[in-house]
């Protein structure tokens, strides 16, 4: 039992970071009709946002030791962070709180990526067939992904979570069970419920404005949508940019539970497009849906009891329930029609 | 877009000559850009191969399958068990590679087909994840994993046992009746081949099934109105397309009897995609195109290091030349993806029709323009 | 025959009259790639007027209107559009219907995805609007049936009347209207046509493309006829129905 | 008759097939200096590095057998196909007379058996595998890199000390060659211990995410965790496992301990803190106080401004290695070279008095058993050595694998 | 004798009735009007003709058998081709390629394979093509992609597509909507000129169009008929003026 609530929470914690990453992806294809392989360096670069505010907080002030010298004789550096020097203990409570403090830098970086992406590139894709949509962002991303790795390397840059979120909690006890036993990291669960939340206001903001129904009709015909009056080029550029944010927190939130390297974008590309299309194309709560539900079949999937009977099952289980799920539903989960059956 | 009346049979069979010579000369032609050696000639025809046949698919149906590779790891796998059980000679494994990579492709195309659109892309995808998946975990009797499936001495072999073949010590390399296939002669084994598909696909894209292909990219449900049915035109693609798959794998494990798993993931379906667009979808010649290219790319751009670079801006005063090594060491070596990522979105942005584009453009330039709107407007040959 | 240079449309209007006509079209050359469609098309309306822009299948009515109502095909190569001493062609097609220029165009364009009702609050968005969606109401008391409906199921009739409500429900300075009477039964032709009228009686200055030529001139002041993209005649539209000779070698009838 | 790519000029040419795009690229770039590291020291340019040190005194500073060394590079991505292709063009088109490099022991064996049959050498790179020079040797390969059954051999007795001989292992696996042959030495050597093995699990390649896999573990009754993860793997599988309060939990009334049997200096970086005070094996530590690490620490820290990786010092070995062998052997011929390799027993190069064993081609010494660093003085400094295993505890029978070398293969000219 | 007979057919999409008991006898040969106020349900009633939608009850049989539940495309192998309401094109093809497919779909059925052959070879599909193209006047247009041809024009590839058939019953759904008059009356000829041998089903609010080609007429409101018979008794029915006429029309 303990076994299966624990599993249970993994994949809650594992499906919010699929549905938050589904998220803008689907927002992507449902409301701007372009399929972006970009998506995926998106929530990099989001990573790398975190990693790039702990390194400006982390900058130290370097002083050469008087005497010691290195294994290979140059003298061995004295290393204090200018935080530190200037703020003190606060300095330092910033320093290990770097990671949710990068949201706040994130929200306008990715914001401006997005702009910037879609104003540049995005824009004069609208019409072009999927494939060249793809081959265009595929060859973006390549480039994002470059870049990072031409500034920070490939190896995993480690980005620790605040102190206070570091242990488990113990989740068990606060629903009633033992004490002990169903213990989870603290930091998942708030990632979890950051998921949430940024689920919820996503869904506000599109489905209860007429902001979101203007750019759902720009979607169907952005020409007509034009002659009332609507500069629909200035919103589509928008709703990009709240793409980006959403896949750039997604990957900033992400960095305590997977250090983060300039290919992790590649990584949940793939996945991230099947619980898009699993969910239904152009359903924004289908890609919610369709990332809990894959989610947590992933992880019991993965459990021994599971595997002693299938094995390899958990390599495979997504795209088994894609499968299956496809040809149950002809549109995944929620899909509307007509949207990109073509 | 090719129209019955543009391609004139004489015009064909130019164009055929002319892809023949292409590749048979193709190790004097491609030295001078450094990519005259063997291995890397016969990596672009065996891809050149494989997204020929995708474009098949794709270019003609329309139908974008991202699992193209499992039918390709398939090939592999089968030339490599065809050379362990049976015999050293490519025939055999050829044969049954395409036959294989055929038969996955009729089940896989069976099931994915039901959907359309990013549904059916999705679906492909899946199944070949799964291959993969399986092939690197579970299916290691069968695969190797990892590593590969490789020859091993001890390997059966009944045929060439039973025709009195023996290898002796040394681990065999695939044989067409004594000539040994790997190095030039092997690229000439594959650049026949190349050949002998270009023209079947040259005479699909002219048939009236072919037409029908493009009838069901263009409009599924005026053809179901009109009597015809899509499904098992699609499917026949599908299989089509499969079978050069299977046995562009199969030429691979005959020039290099190995068979990873790799070749079947997601990045290397997606790889023909992109050579497939890079080159131009739908045109007979496009995608061999940009197979070469990206293959290019990797195998040559990915060997520039800092020396070569040094030495090709030696004539630089020294302070100019370590900045011009710097960045362009940017783009050369552990940076060659980030020119690949340029050069996609170069070519897509400027030529959406892909390489072929590019060339009717030169060519509608060279030729006067006549007319100003009739003649524009007119359909485009596919070469 | 009038010969092209003989209409009242000249370009060479005295430069001294520093009065120009409410709306105006100079010379407006259109693209679709490179295929030339509107070649060297002028006219002008006087305010409150109504035009028929009559012609055979593919002779550029619908591209004239396109391009007027600024759309980004045909590309507008060159040409000056002039509304109220605004300048139309340097504006996008957002820019123009803000600045009155409404468009029901020939294929209706109704909106997937949307409500009959969306559909209408969709043209109320961006000021400045028209009618309300009372005022359309009383007027279409089918759409008023038919107000949840998803708008792309309703039958071809009722999605002209969306398409002609969608207009009005923004203020037009210059209604263009592509085949308002296309594809529908009688009896609303003769809805529309009350309905056209109307706009007419409100002073709203109108285009109107219709293969109907004889209701159109009905209705008209002025009439325009085009071919092979260019203005092959322009007279009042009494003069079109009085001239046997030109009907039946451009209107066939 | 002449063999593959015989160097006719001034000239010989070595192919470096490393990894620079992908997870490994990091490794790749460290190996690719250390190569040009080598290459500069053979030719007679900057401080020699270990040729000083070398036992062997065949090299004179002006290259080999008179001829200048000259390199080409390229990019394996780790992935046997692409590495393949990379060493082929090395052979066909640039004349490449031995290839080494790479980051993987899939990578490795697929690049030998290539090399074995074109006729050239290889220097195998980083692989750790048994099977590199047990069940798929070949005569042309030479491994200088150590393997999981000495790492299972030299942990063993570190972890009974550490951690007594009553405990329950839980193995997460890499589920590929490398991780089923780890987990295997592993078992093998704990087992003898006495220590119970609760359960050993599979989990795919580039999981990312690996908390499915490590919840199990809470409860299992488990006090041992260990992950059989190399690169990516390990830092995300350790970082999680850790967060899981894994490395501070109390089970059957002891610490819980986390195990990490091949350590990477590079990768212990990307785990960060986590990695602190966790046990695991290394085939060399840039901290290594002989003259040989000292020398070679010296030689690449001037030149780069940081330690090299152990990466950085394997490759570097056997580029010198391999030039020695040539020099000594006066050829370039692979079976000469291999003749004058095998069995060759040297000193210098760091962990101690070495062999390359002729039955097998691997390379014998010291293995290092390290520990993450509590206290780390700079943020190359991760790991402490804990203890220099003797070669001799670590060795073992050449049959013990299995496995055919076949003859040298010359290749044609 | 009828060809095609719909008995009590009813369709609801989501709560209205779109169909409502509708019965209708089509007799060979002749040509048949169904005509209408916008939203009466006459497009509806088509497509339960082709397989687009299945009806909730009732049933339709062409040439005695029953048309429900079978495939479209097997529909139109047994005889029946349909011009649509906005036209159904091969949009990126040339005119002559769309014409060319519907009569391969006729004399090579449903599937073949005939990879290995050459469209040039099928000299006889072509000719029929292009002589169909000349009688509706296109064959000047036959290597244009249809996307650039203009709205009538469109309409004239979609009707060539269905007489290059000769189906035994040709579906038209307002073939003349958007035509100008001088196209509309070659439409008109050119259904005439088409002869006996296909029966007619012609949707058409254009009234001239209606009264010179049908042989009777079919009048629907709301999803029911009102009203059947010869042209002229439909001229003079009052309820049909006063629910699809109006007080004059042009
Ligand atoms: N998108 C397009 N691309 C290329 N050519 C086009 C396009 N749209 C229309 N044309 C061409 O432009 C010409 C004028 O077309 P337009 O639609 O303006 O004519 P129209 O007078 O409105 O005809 P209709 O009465 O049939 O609606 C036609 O020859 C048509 O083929
Ligand atoms: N898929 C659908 N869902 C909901 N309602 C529908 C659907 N299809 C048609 N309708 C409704 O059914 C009614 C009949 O539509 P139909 O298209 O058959 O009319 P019609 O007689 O062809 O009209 P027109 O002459 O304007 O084309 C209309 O009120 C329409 O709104
Ligand atoms: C890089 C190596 C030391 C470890 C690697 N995973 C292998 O397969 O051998
Ligand atoms: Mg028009
Ligand atoms: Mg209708």
């Amino acid at each position: 039992m303990d076994v299966i609530l624990l599993q249970l929470l993994n994949g809650l914690d594992k499906g919010g970071a699929y549905a938050l990453i589904a998220l803008g992806l689907t927002i992507i294809f449902g409301t701007l009709g372009v399929v972006n392989f970009a998506h995926g360096a998106l929530f990099m670069l989001g990573a790398f946002c975190a990693v790039s505010v702990q390194a400006l907080l982390g900058l130290e002030k370097i002083a050469l030791h008087p005497t010691e010298k290195t294994a290979w004789g140059s003298p061995v550096e004295i290393r204090t962070p200018y935080v530190e020097d200037l703020l003190g203990d606060f300095g330092l409570l910033l320093l290990d709180y770097s990671v949710p403090a990068s949201i706040i830098i994130a929200i306008p970086i990715m914001l401006l990526i997005g702009i910037a992406m879609e104003r540049g590139l995005i824009r004069f894709f609208y019409k072009r067939p999927h494939a060249e949509q793809i081959l265009v962002t595929f060859g973006l991303a390549i480039v994002l992904q470059e870049i990072v790795k031409a500034q920070f390397g490939a190896n995993p840059i480690p980005q620790p979570a605040p102190d206070a979120a570091q242990g488990m909690l113990d989740f068990g006890a606060a629903i009633g069970f033992d004490a002990g036993n169903v213990v989870y990291p603290t930091w998942r669960l708030v990632y979890f419920l950051f998921s949430l939340g940024v689920i919820g206001a996503v869904f506000a903001f599109l489905q209860f404005t007429t902001f979101g129904m203007v750019v759902r009709a720009g979607m169907a015909d952005r020409e007509t949508v034009g002659l009332l009056g609507i500069d629909i080029d200035r919103r589509f550029t928008i709703v990009f940019g709240i793409a980006a944010i959403v896949a750039g927190l997604a990957g900033v939130m992400y960095t305590p539970i997977l250090s983060p390297d300039y290919h992790m974008g590649m990584d949940f590309l793939v996945l991230s497009f099947v619980v898009v299309v699993v969910g239904g194309m152009g359903s924004l709560p289908g890609a919610v849906t369709a990332g809990f539900v894959l989610g947590i079949l992933q992880s019991f999937a993965s459990m021994n009891e599971v595997k002693d009977i299938l094995p390899g099952i958990d390599q495979i289980i997504i795209y088994l329930i894609a499968v299956v799920i496809l040809l149950v539903r002809p549109r995944g989960l929620m899909g509307r029609k007509g949207v990109m059956e073509g | 877009m090719t129209t019955v009346t543009e391609s004139s049979p004489r015009g064909d069979l130019i164009l055929l000559i002319c892809f023949a010579a292409f590749v048979l000369a193709g190790p004097i032609i491609l030295q001078p850009f450094g990519a005259g050696y063997p291995d890397l000639l016969q990596k672009f025809a065996i891809y050149g191969l494989f997204a020929m046949g995708f474009n098949i698919l794709f270019g003609l149906t329309g139908y974008l399958s991202f699992g193209h590779a499992a039918f390709l790891g398939v090939g592999s796998y089968t030339a490599v068990w065809t050379f362990k059980l049976l015999s050293m000679n490519p025939i055999p494994a050829i044969i049954l590679a395409t036959l294989l990579g055929g038969a996955f492709a009729a089940l896989i195309g069976y099931i994915s087909l039901r959907r359309s659109g990013i549904y059916f892309s999705i679906l492909t995808l899946a199944f070949a994840q799964m291959c993969y998946n399986l092939a690197y975990s579970v299916l290691t009797p069968i695969t190797n994993g990892e590593t590969g499936l490789q020859l091993t001495q001890s390997d059966p072999r009944v045929l060439d046992v039973a025709f009195g073949r023996d290898y002796g010590a040394v681990l065999p390399s695939s044989d067409l009746f004594g000539i040994d296939m790997t190095g030039y002669p092997g690229f000439y084994f594959c650049g026949v081949i190349l050949i002998i598909c270009f023209y079947i696909s040259m005479r699909i894209f002219r048939s009236p099934f072919g037409m029908m292909l493009r009838a069901v990219k263009s409009n599924q449900n005026r053809m179901n109105y009109t009597g015809l049915n899509t499904r098992p035109y699609a499917l026949t693609a599908f299989v089509i397309s499969g079978m050069y798959a299977g046995l562009a794998g199969g030429l691979l494990a005959v020039t290099d009897p190995l068979a990873g798993a790799e070749r079947m993931q997601w990045t290397a379906s997606g790889e023909v995609v992109l050579m497939t667009i890079l080159g131009g979808s739908g045109t007979l010649l496009g995608p061999v195109l940009g197979a070469g290219l990206i293959k290019y790319f990797e195998n040559i751009f990915s060997a520039f290091n800092d020396q070569i670079l040094a030495a090709v801006f030696g004539f630089l005063p020294d302070g100019l030349r370590d900045v011009l090594v710097s960045l362009s060491a940017l783009f050369v070596g552990e940076g060659w993806h980030l020119t690949l990522g340029v050069l996609f979105m170069v070519i897509v942005i400027f030529l959406p029709g892909g390489l072929m584009e590019g060339f009717s453009r030169l060519r509608r330039l060279i030729v006067t323009r006549t007319g100003r709107n009739g003649d524009a407007a007119a359909p485009q040959a596919a070469e | 025959m009038a010969p092209l240079s003989a209409t009242e449309t000249n370009a060479q209007r005295p430069a001294a009259a520093p009065e120009r006509a409410y709306f105006s079209c100079r010379n407006l050359e259109g693209y679709y790639g490179e295929s030339y469609i509107v070649q060297k098309v002028s006219f002008d309306i006087r305010e409150g007027e109504v035009l028929a822009l009559l012609g055979r299948n593919g002779a550029g009515k619908t591209s004239t209107l396109r391009t007027i109502a600024r759309l980004d095909s045909p590309q507008l190569v060159s040409g000056e559009i002039w509304l109220e001493d605004k300048a139309l062609h340097r504006m996008r097609a957002y820019q123009a219907s803000r600045f009155g220029v409404g468009l029901v165009p020939e294929d209706r364009r109704i909106i997937a995805g949307l409500t009959v009702e969306e559909n209408l609050k969709l043209a109320q968005i961006a000021e400045p609007v028209g009618w309300s969606l009372e005022r359309i109401y009383g007027h279409f008391p089918r759409l008023a049936e038919r107000r949840r409906q998803e708008a792309v199921t309703l039958s071809g009739g009722e999605q002209q009347m969306l398409a002609v409500a969608r207009a009005l429900a923004r203020e037009v300075k210059l209604l263009l209207l592509d085949e308002p009477y296309e594809g529908l039964a009688p009896v609303i032709v003769q809805e529309i046509e009350k309905i056209v009228a109307e706009i007419k009686e409100l002073g709203i200055t109108t285009v109107i493309v219709e293969q109907n030529a004889v209701a159109a001139l009905e209705l008209a002041d002025r009439a325009i006829i085009l071919d092979m993209g260019q203005v092959a005649y322009a007279g009042t539209a009494a003069e079109v129905l009085d001239n046997a000779e030109l009907r039946q070698e451009y209107l066939a009838i | 008759a002449g063999y593959t790519n015989e160097p006719k000029g001034g000239t010989v040419t070595f192919g470096f097939n490393v990894p620079q795009t992908g997870a490994y690229a990091d490794e790749g770039a460290d190996e690719l200096r250390a190569y040009q590291l080598a290459v500069e020291h053979i030719n007679g340019e900057g401080d020699g590095g270990m040729l000083n040190t070398f036992s062997s005194k065949a090299l004179q500073g002006n290259g080999i057998n008179g001829k200048k060394v000259v390199y080409v590079t390229g990019d394996t991505q780790t992935k046997s196909d692409a590495a393949r292709a990379s060493a082929k063009r090395m052979i066909e088109k640039d004349g490449a007379i031995m290839i080494t490099g790479g980051s993987s022991s899939g990578v490795a064996i697929a690049v030998q058996g290539l090399c074995q049959d074109a006729g050239v050498i290889f220097m195998a790179g980083l692989t750790h595998s048994n099977d590199t020079t047990g069940k798929d040797k070949r005569a042309n390969g030479f491994r200088h890199f150590f393997n999981t059954e000495m790492s299972g051999a030299a942990l063993g007795p570190v972890l009974k000390n550490n951690f007594g001989t009553d405990r329950r292992a839980y193995h997460l696996t890499a589920d590929y060659t490398w991780g089923w042959s780890q987990e295997g030495s592993i078992k093998k050597y704990t087992e003898q211990l006495g220590w119970e093995t609760v359960a050993a699990v599979r989990t795919p390649l580039g999981a990312g995410d690996f908390s499915q896999y490590i919840t199990p573990v809470l409860n299992s009754g488990a006090d041992v965790l260990v992950l059989n993860h190399y690169g990516r793997d390990m830092v995300n599988s350790l970082t999680q496992a850790v967060q899981f309060g894994l490395r501070d939990k109390q089970v059957n009334g002891k610490d819980f301990a986390i195990v990490v049997p091949l350590y990477s200096r590079l990768m212990a970086q990307g785990a960060g803190e986590n990695v602190k005070g966790i046990f695991g094996s290394t085939n060399w530590h840039w901290s290594l106080q002989d003259e040989g690490s000292q020398a070679f620490v010296k030689s690449f820290g001037q030149k780069y401004g940081f330690p090299p990786s152990q990466a950085a010092h394997t490759t570097y070995c056997q580029a010198i290695l391999y030039a020695d062998a040539c020099q000594r052997a006066g050829s370039f011929r692979p079976s000469e070279v291999g003749k004058a390799l095998e069995g060759f027993e040297f000193d210098g190069l760091g962990n101690g008095p070495t062999e390359y064993r002729a039955e097998d081609h691997q390379c014998f010494k010291d293995v290092l058993v390290v520990k993450g660093k509590e206290n780390p003085s700079s943020k190359f400094d991760v790991l402490e050595v804990v203890e220099v295993t003797p070669r001799a505890q670590v060795e073992y029978p050449a049959s013990m694998l299995g496995g055919e070398l076949g003859p040298y293969n010359d290749g044609s000219a | 004798m009828s060809i095609l007979k719909v008995t009590d057919v009813n369709k609801s999409f989501a709560g209205l009735k779109a169909l409502d008991a509708v019965n209708l006898e089509v007799e060979a040969g002749k040509v048949h009007a169904i005509i209408g106020p916008n939203g009466a349900g006459k497009s509806t009633l088509l497509n339960c003709f082709v397989g687009r939608l299945m009806p909730d009850t009732g049933s339709v049989d062409f040439d005695g058998t029953s048309l429900l539940g079978i495939k479209p495309h097997q529909i139109n192998q047994a005889g029946v081709a349909r011009v649509f309401q906005t036209p159904e094109l091969f949009t990126e093809m040339s005119v002559l390629e769309n014409v060319m497919i519907p009569a391969f779909a006729k004399f090579d059925g449903a599937f073949r394979i005939n990879a290995w052959g050459s469209i040039r070879a099928r000299a006889e599909i072509r000719e029929r093509a292009e002589s169909v193209l000349a009688d509706i006047g296109l064959i000047d247009h036959k290597d244009e992609i249809v996307a650039s041809l203009s709205r009538g024009d469109k309409r004239r590839v979609e009707m060539a597509m269905c007489l290059v058939q000769e189906p035994k019953l040709l579906l038209l759904d307002e073939p003349t909507a958007g035509m100008s008059r001088a196209d509309t009356n070659n439409t008109v000829e050119l259904l005439q000129k088409v002869g006996t041998h296909i029966t007619k089903v012609v949707i058409e609010h254009d009234m001239h169009v209606v009264f010179s080609l049908a042989d009777r007429i079919s009048v629907m409101a709301q999803g029911t008929v009102i009203a059947e018979g010869r042209p002229e008794e439909i001229r003079g029915n009052p309820k049909v003026q006063e629910a699809y006429l109006g007080g004059s029309h042009h």
